[in-house]
């Protein structure tokens, strides 16, 4: 793996992340972006609000970049997510993963995805019309 | 000794950071930090989980605790 | 699902395909691209050639994004093919899909590509130094 | 009664399209067409698979063929 790019950003471009991962030696490239979505339990969301231990985030992203290229021959990796304020529709996170084979890059772009939503150190709070709620951060 | 507090732990204790300086008996270990802060707000005992973090890594229980750490309490996580 | 976006065309353009499948009801977007990869079999690609039956192409395309559709739940899809000559490290496919979650983004994007493979009469010449090989026509 | 060739079945016959109206027997069903496909054009058997359309639809070997069909010969597809 190439030296990947891992960023906590304010806003998210998502056109510019093929250019990140395309690569020669790559037959595909699988890309994730987390959206804010109109609806929780169909209430509806105003906006969401991201917040980070910004130091240990990256390094976690980096970790998950490490521990994926270790199970999976990847070529490019982007872990990108953003913080501060979102509105519906708007990209919270970009995962993207190059390598020679399709399989590897779905595979190992879900395992970016899914490990992140796990481990690293980012806090989103749902706004609603009438109260904000610091998702799962109750039973 | 500085406790950084992120999420709904800024929330419940109404500061993004804790001065524990000034304690008589200072945590030496997570696992006193962990007891000092459910004891102080209780509130941080009903979440989903509380892990801590000391200098950017994720601690267990029995990690000591010195004064020039970094130390963060860390709610349950939710970012993507 | 929203009418999908199925297109065989000259060129791709992968910096417009998240504004494509952006939606407010989604939480994901899962996009994958083929590009053209510079080895098969440790020998060096010059460039590959792409050519279809088109209107048979289209039409088996848009009966994958029915098929997807009708097995997960979702909102906007986009099936893009180019023909014509690819250099190595060009896009040849994109496929993609919006949905509220991400694991019906991912299991629904790998669905498109691995049918796309398997029946969309779309033909893939390799273009070696000294040879020139249909893809997966021989034994 | 024409019938179009793409990929390797365009190399292998030298032609983009057959036209096989002057045939005395046209072939009355794809199972017939494959038939006389291969049997014209031995090539075409050492392909890995060889499938027909007619108007724009993967048909089985039993379809019938009407000389106003759009007939393709379709060899194994690569596209991705």
């Amino acid at each position: 793996m190439q030296k990947p790019i891992i960023e906590i950003v304010d806003k998210i471009d998502t056109a510019v992340v093929y250019d990140e991962l395309s690569d020669a030696a790559s037959g595909g490239i699988c890309v994730f972006v987390g959206t804010v979505r109109d609806f929780t339990n169909k209430e509806a969301v105003v906006s969401l609000e991201f917040e980070s231990y910004k130091t240990m985030a990256l390094s976690e992203m980096r970790k998950i970049a490490d521990q994926a290229s270790s199970k999976w021959p990847l070529n490019k990796v982007v872990i990108r997510h953003a913080v501060g304020l979102k509105k519906v529709q708007e990209a919270v996170v970009v995962v993207g993963v190059s390598a020679a084979h399709r399989t590897e890059c779905f595979e190992a772009c879900k395992f970016l995805i899914d490990t992140l939503k796990e481990t690293v150190p980012i806090w989103k709070k749902e706004v609603f019309k009438n109260k904000t709620v610091w998702v799962s951060a109750h039973p | 000794m500085e406790v950084l507090l992120f999420g709904i732990a800024k929330d419940i204790t109404g500061k993004s950071s804790l001065d524990l300086s000034a304690l008589k008996e200072k945590p030496n270990s997570v696992s006193e930090l962990m007891h000092f802060m459910n004891s102080s707000y209780p509130e941080l005992s009903k979440l989903s989980s509380l892990a801590v973090a000391v200098n950017g890594e994720y601690a267990t229980i029995d990690v000591p605790l010195q004064s020039n750490d970094e130390i963060a309490i860390i709610p349950p996580v939710s970012g993507g």
